[in-house]
């Protein structure tokens, strides 16, 4: 066995203690090269092994020979966010164009499988290495020369599982949810893995320390993004118009939509669908589509991303004066301006909350996991037509289109509120009708929709100044009422808006605020101040704008609170600030601002030297 | 049940007396009870006239009024729904997105119909992305476009269908080559292409008919002259010089579906001068063009476009029905939807069972 | 004299003593009529008796027809804000369609000169009444049919010049201002009016009030609105190309500009201009062109209102992330959406700030008066320049449309900066240029224009995120360090944009703080509050973003300062929490947004009845 | 002085050896000169090839670097700029503006060749508006749009320009009008109208060229297939589908301008099979064209709309000089600017004089 599986000489790497389910493994690929699905077929077996795990995909703008990076943590306390932005335990390196950077912060100790040609193991002398011959491995196990490329990957996860341990029937199943049916593909995949298996079985000496160990953790539970997450929420509250223009991160929101409502949208007689699929030019008619669609009667949605936000201001702004119901996501990338497509960020918080010109305010939900992503969806509609005005739910690239573990989503119990529209029927037992009137007092008024046969339905919509009958008027007690009106309907929506999720334990110190995607990275953090450095924190997890009173309430208890905030400027502490002047001085900011999901480390960080100063 | 009065059908679609009141049609309303509000529009402004067009066709044919939609963007033309139908709902929304309204609409409730209102400016300045794209789509809407050569509403600035050598007020001259939208609309493959002018309303009004009876897009471009701000001498949007360059390619009548149901040859009986020819509409009506243009065949693409060219070298605008395509997909088709409008399906239509999800839940376990 | 000037009954209006040079006229004709004249004639011709007036134009969204009225207030004291918003000492009543609502909230004693078949001196017993039978007098003075309904507001002109006192040599000259070179026109108008006076001489016996008396108050003073101000600030500062699309109230900075350029931009021997005007299909076009020209090195501007700001909103995070200056103007109008085009607000403030999605940050200048339209303006091209960002100049509809005294501008003495840019020459002198680096500490880098003749000039600008080299990078660190570059730029831009006025009055136990057009209304409150209320307050008026120290400063300094936003949100007050969370706390909102500028009287009672709360 | 080396002459325009080393142009440039970055495209992608015969046409034409501005919106296409004029500005804005962008570069400084990149979406969905209206203002371009009928960088969607019935991999149909931006640039009166493959280099690049030649704005409409996303069976937009549907108008050459000046008639003479024909471009050079579709005329407006809209009938897909119009007038003229580049001029001459002000000043008073 010369030459493979070196030994590390020198003593340099401390034989340290197994390291079992609880480490995190970095493939680095090339995109185009079927790396996303031997990344997933990696993740999915130890899934399939019961061990919790999270993956975060690193991959280019860019279709075809860039580098790619995957991580894959294992972490039995369901710790999900990145351990790390750059230290790995174990790099499975395929991509020569990368190796020697994603090598370089390597901790000693660590372990590295390789395409032998790299010949790597000459670099460092504190790491394990495993040279394999992949090319050639490949090429035993795929006789069809163009599909070749396409394998390699796959020898890789099996060389992983069998170093790590992960069984082969956990690897066979995750090929077989991978190709779903496609039987010539499961099989060569499936043989790729054995190659591998086989070959580190008969060439390669375990020295590394890492371990997959079967579990019993992940039993009932799901594996899955959050753009799916989102597209099913919209199935399943009866969205009718979806328009769209594509754009990253946001696009399989609407492509996997259209694939469910194709396929469970359709009426079983006819196969004609309930639901409009309709790709727009841009984000402007995308907007415009949904606007007309919610004003007629439907539940109607779009996703976008920052680029699609911008366009989308003027029509969000007539949305919001014109009192339409639409459900708009945004799944936020790094800006500014085209900015990174495929990396992640909180960048448009400040803009969804006052996105277009004049006074305007839009309510936002913000899911922080899987299940609220599917369940935020399916509430959106119900709050866009409870207060008649376009609602945004906010994710990021890293909650949309990462894999993440979640117990199986509930199905939706409440019954669809379709809001405050007047039938037929109801008009038969009114005198008059006044579509902008405060009736109720909780500022949303009635509103009827166009093809309602009766002579009392019909009114003008418009996006200049009207008054409570819906007609222009450039009379000033008029245009302020109708403003005061739709603020008061924005106080109505704070209770509508998820309620923040609060822990308050004894004896906390300082208080953290966070939102969104930034949630594992919080909570591990949380646990570490709390382990290793004796700080207790109290935590509100915020999930809605406009803000609910608690929000206030929770500011108020602490002498500080640091906001964590994936965006340069600290959009979330800026939108606290500006709500509640009186808690504005006790925001500290934690902010993160790579491209990258925050880690837990880049919190406890900031905390910790924040902490230092305020003592 | 809402009390829309039903009785009282004034067969041929033109009217007759209701007891002695107003003539009504087959729902048995009034010309009146199309109209809108008082218009705030400046005294003889060709938007003017259109609107009283589209307040005649609508009754003649007798739509029922629930069933108008009345969208628009921004402009004195886009202001214009006020005036018209006032049983109807309506939109005026912005500057050139009306288009995207209107899809939106007409696929959220396939039984409306989507009266579309637009200027020049509003078309095919900052709307000529979204004007382009509803033709691709094919929506089953009217789209009148009231063109006046300037942004009026701003105060007279010259539009992308501004004619080259045309001047505004000030003595500024154009030099940018105009937009024909009408040989844009032919072009994308729009099936309904008509051009008419406000001083023209007896073929306005057929053409406006013929669009209430199409299926599919149909696109109506109304010449129709600001008298504030390019009626004068040296513009090419004036009154004057439109009637001077207007030339219909045939003379058009509509005959309604009733009256073509009850005499199936009155049609061919009737010909005049020249080769009569009937086109058939999608709800029974036909048109009955008598050739002014010799040759002009609205089914003939590419020769419309060229002989529509070819007039312009001259100097003289062609108006009438300019293209027809009857058999293309609207937009509801090709999205495959139900029958029943997407607005009105219950819940239980919508929102798939709890099984499903389960069966969906299990794909990802 | 039957009929005529009605002695007032009852002793209603008690004999109060004469009002001289301060007082309002409120005109109330139909738009379409030429009203717009007659109005600027009666407001030039006080003004050439040497009396400080201001004009408030409030028209309608419409062409032809509809209710618009002109305010004129005559202030010794230079008060240029509305005096209130219903109340007058003068109505001159010429729409009958309006004449009721405009009567009712007339003060006892106040006087009303209207046109006679409108028989509104039965209407109330408590104002003095002046019928004129206009329609006849038009004929006299009028002979072509066709023209008269254009003169009939000439003849008031007169009528209320006769009866305040204005000079008739003002009124012509005034005449003549209007009409420039008109010949015809002139006589018609000055006809009109003399008919006007000389009925009123005949017929009308005073027993109002009100006097108009000469003084020397406006000597070497101009008479010019702000949009007129900026578009010559535009032409003084060198600007070459100008892309628009028309839109109220930001149309005419675009057409004066225009009119200029052509007059004084062009080349003296071929006619050909220095600039290029381009009207644009659109916002999107317009701020694109801009930027184009911008980044090849013109000085480029563009003007719009809210919905073109809510268009620009991609193409300004574009021209941040790639450092491209530009000017753009927002003359702000009262939305949301397309809302109330021709009535004023600062509802975009908060939107230009941050206009765009990702982490985008804009200067914005904020001109107060005439002069400072015209210096911002100049001064904006260059921040734009050195900066390497675009510049908002935001005005309002009542700066941008309205006539405003001011003393003449000055001509810029500082020459043109136009920033850091790299000649062949300069490059000859260089190894490496690199695009994105910061040189000089300050956060701004060197740029080349294209066209330089220099093997290292070039490089690609992209909105992608990109290193110091300008090349594409998907690097953490890279891209961080842009975005901390970038905002390091703007630290230097606070000290460029034009420092807040502040005054410190001895006793003051309040400040105020306030921007743009409440300007004047707050000056006037704070005298108000001084001599009635016995309350001296501290004032700080801001005229740029980002804030500068002092900003910060003189907010710790107060207990309570009352902000001042003509707009529903408070949006300055959330901007400056934002900021500056430890002043939070100390900032109180006075809120206007009735569409019509703000007054003195409704700063006042809002901040008397926050005083009230605090003690 | 900059050190851009000028000697060493290659007359043809072709490029002679110098020294033994790689051939030079006029410049002394080698084609080397014009190449950019290396691709990060995948190999193979038509893109790839069209980028290949910008290099060689801006070589073999040569153009100084200094004098090239790359310009271009979002998409693989977009990305393209990168990968040529390494020595040249280059502008890689956002989605669909890059006409608003050369719109200002071309007037701040119209020395410059600016070069505007685009794809099928950028130009035909997202950024349609501003097509047409930079058409409208014939900016002196040359506007190369690389077409596969996706949207690639987004992972393969339909774009306007699929043609109805193509499928995409996960076999969905495209049942909407495509969007002919050849025709529609003919329509609105683009002055230069090309139409190639990047399967068909020779034509590409005597197109290319004189689009360099020619003065005002030129629209090259490059196929230029995906292969990840639209290259396989059912895709129109396929090499295959395309090598079999794409028929050249002529057999074309590109005689550059220092042969016509020393062979004034040697096009004359070189006639061959059928009618060869000279058409002349604004720098001295000339295409000459060898019919292949009998008759076909770049210069009539409305039969070249025709001939297009035939051929697509038949499923032949018309490539070469589609439309050419020597004289229009371009926008900088429009604009009447003076001659030096606004981009340069000095503060003397843009900032009027204090006694302006006065004069001014004296008019408000
Ligand atoms: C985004 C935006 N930009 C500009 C405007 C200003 N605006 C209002 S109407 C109009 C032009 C309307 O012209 P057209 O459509 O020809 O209508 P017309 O008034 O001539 O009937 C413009 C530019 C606006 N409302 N919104
Ligand atoms: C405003 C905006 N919307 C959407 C996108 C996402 N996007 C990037 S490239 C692209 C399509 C590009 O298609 P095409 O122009 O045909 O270029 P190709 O990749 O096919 O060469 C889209 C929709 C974006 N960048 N910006
Ligand atoms: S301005 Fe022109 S378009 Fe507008 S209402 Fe008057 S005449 Fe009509
Ligand atoms: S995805 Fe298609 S268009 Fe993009 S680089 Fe690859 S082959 Fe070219
Ligand atoms: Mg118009
Ligand atoms: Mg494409």
């Amino acid at each position: 066995m010369s030459g493979i599986g070196q030994a590390v000489e020198g003593g340099k790497t401390r034989s340290a203690e197994k390291l079992v389910n609880n480490f995190s493994i970095q493939v680095a690929t090339v995109n185009g090269t079927g790396s996303q699905s031997s990344n997933s077929i990696l993740m999915r077996a130890i899934f399939e092994m019961g061990i919790p795990v999270s993956g975060k995909n690193l991959f280019p703008s860019n279709i075809y020979g860039m580098p790619t990076w995957f991580t894959i943590r294992l972490s039995e306390r369901f710790y999900f966010a990145r351990e790390s932005v750059k230290e790995f335990d174990l790099l499975l390196a395929m991509n020569p164009a990368t190796a020697m950077d994603d090598l370089a912060p390597m901790k000693p100790g660590s372990c590295v499988i390789y395409d032998e040609p790299m010949g790597l193991r000459d670099r460092r002398d504190d790491l394990v290495f495993y040279p394999v011959p992949f090319a050639k491995l490949a090429a035993e196990a795929c006789p069809d020369t163009k599909l070749r490329r396409f394998v390699v990957n796959c020898v890789s996860v099996g060389v992983v599982a069998r170093l790590l341990g992960i069984e082969q029937a956990a690897c066979d199943k995750a090929v077989r949810l991978q190709f779903e049916g496609r039987v010539k593909a499961i099989e060569l995949n499936s043989a790729a893995i054995r190659a591998g298996m086989d070959y580190a079985a008969a060439h390669l000496e375990k020295r590394d320390r890492l371990y997959v160990e079967r579990r019993d953790l992940t039993r009932g539970m799901i594996l899955i993004d959050g753009n799916t997450a989102c597209a099913l929420g919209c199935i399943f509250a009866g969205c009718t118009l979806m328009a769209w223009y594509p754009i990253t991160p946001a696009s399989s929101i609407c492509e996997r939509f259209i694939e469910y409502a194709r396929k469970y949208r359709s009426d079983a007689r006819t196969g004609k669908l309930t639901c409009a699929l309709i790709q727009a030019e841009d984000e402007l008619a995308a907007l415009a589509i949904v606007l007309g669609a919610g004003w007629a009667g439907a539940r109607a949605m779009t996703a976008t991303s920052g680029p699609g936000v911008s366009l989308m201001a003027e029509g969000a702004g007539l949305g919001f004066y014109t009192e339409i119901p639409a459900v708009i996501f945004d799944v936020q990338r790094a800006g500014p301006s085209t900015g990174l497509p495929t990396r992640t960020s909180q960048q448009d918080l400040l803009k969804l909350a006052t996105l277009s010109h004049g006074d305007t305010r839009h309510p936002i939900l913000i899911p922080s996991n899987m299940a609220e992503c599917f369940d935020f969806s399916v509430q959106a509609f119900d709050i866009a037509e409870r207060i008649q005005t376009p609602v945004f739910v906010m994710l990021d690239l890293d909650l949309g289109m990462n894999p993440w573990i979640s117990g199986p989503f509930a199905y939706p119990e409440k019954p669809m509120d379709r809001g405050k529209v007047l039938t037929e029927r109801d008009l038969e037992k009114m005198k008059t009708f006044d579509r902008y009137r405060d009736v109720d007092g909780d500022g949303i008024p009635f509103r009827t929709l166009p093809g309602t046969r009766h002579p009392l339905a019909a009114y003008m919509t418009r996006g200049t100044s009207h008054n409570e009958k819906a007609q222009y008027t450039e009379r000033a007690a008029e245009y302020r009422a109708m403003l005061d009106r739709i603020a008061r309907k924005f106080e109505t929506a704070r209770h509508l808006v998820p309620p923040p999720i609060i822990e308050r334990p004894a004896g906390a110190t300082a208080a953290i605020v966070a939102y969104g995607s930034s949630r594992p990275a919080v909570e591990e953090a949380r646990d570490r101040l709390r382990e290793r450095h004796g700080i207790e924190t109290a935590y509100m997890l915020i999930r809605g704008y406009p803000f609910s009173d608690d929000v206030e309430r929770f500011l108020l208890e602490f002498p500080g609170a640091y906001v964590v905030d994936q965006n340069r400027s600290g959009q979330m502490a800026a939108l606290l600030r500006m709500h509640f002047p009186g808690a504005s001085a006790v925001l500290r900011p934690v902010l993160h601002y790579t491209g990258i999901a925050i880690d837990a480390r880049t919190i406890v960080e900031q905390i910790l030297a924040q902490e230092g100063e305020r003592t | 049940m809402a009390k829309i009065v039903s009785g009282n059908v004034a067969g041929t679609g033109k009217g007759r007396q209701a007891g002695g009141g107003d003539p009504v049609n087959r729902l048995g309303l009034t010309a009146r009870d199309y109209e809108g509000e008082k218009s705030t529009l400046c005294p003889g402004c060709g938007h003017e006239i259109a609107t009283k067009q589209i307040v005649r066709a609508l009754w003649e044919m007798s739509v029922e009024p629930y069933r108008i939609v009345k969208i628009s963007g921004i402009g004195c033309s886009s202001r214009t729904p006020s005036f018209f139908a006032g049983r109807a709902h309506g939109f005026n929304g912005i500057h050139g997105r009306m288009p995207g309204l209107a899809t939106g609409i007409a696929a959220a409730n396939r039984e409306l119909l989507p009266i579309g209102i637009s200027g020049d400016g509003d078309t095919a300045a900052i709307g000529i992305g979204q004007f382009i794209h509803l033709i691709r789509r094919n929506v089953r809407m009217i789209y009148v476009m009231e063109d006046n050569g300037v942004y009026s509403l701003t105060k007279g600035q010259f539009s992308p269908t501004a004619d080259i050598g045309s001047t505004l007020k000030d003595g500024s001259i154009n030099d940018q080559e105009p937009v024909d939208c009408c040989s844009l609309a032919i072009l994308l493959g729009c099936p309904y292409v008509a051009r008419s002018f406000s001083g023209d309303p007896v073929q306005l009004l057929a053409l406006l008919k013929g669009a209430i009876a199409h299926n599919g897009m149909a696109f109506v471009h109304v010449l129709s002259p600001c008298v504030t701000f390019n009626d004068h001498e040296g513009s090419t949007k004036s009154y004057k010089r439109i009637r001077e360059a207007a030339c219909p390619v045939h003379r058009i009548e509509f005959v309604p579906a009733e009256v073509a149901a009850k005499e199936p040859d009155r049609a061919r009986r009737d010909g005049r001068d020249g080769t009569p020819r009937e086109l058939h509409l999608a709800d029974g009506s036909f048109f009955r063009l008598d050739p002014l243009e010799e040759g002009y065949d609205p089914g003939d693409r590419a020769r419309a476009l060229e002989r529509i060219a070819a007039a312009a070298r001259d100097g003289r605008l062609l108006t009438g029905l300019l293209y027809y395509e009857p058999n293309r997909l609207d937009m509801n088709r090709m999205l495959n939807l139900v029958e029943e409008p997407l607005a009105n399906l219950p819940p239980g239509k919508t929102r798939p069972g709890r099984e499903v999800l389960d069966e969906i839940m299990q794909t990802f376990k």
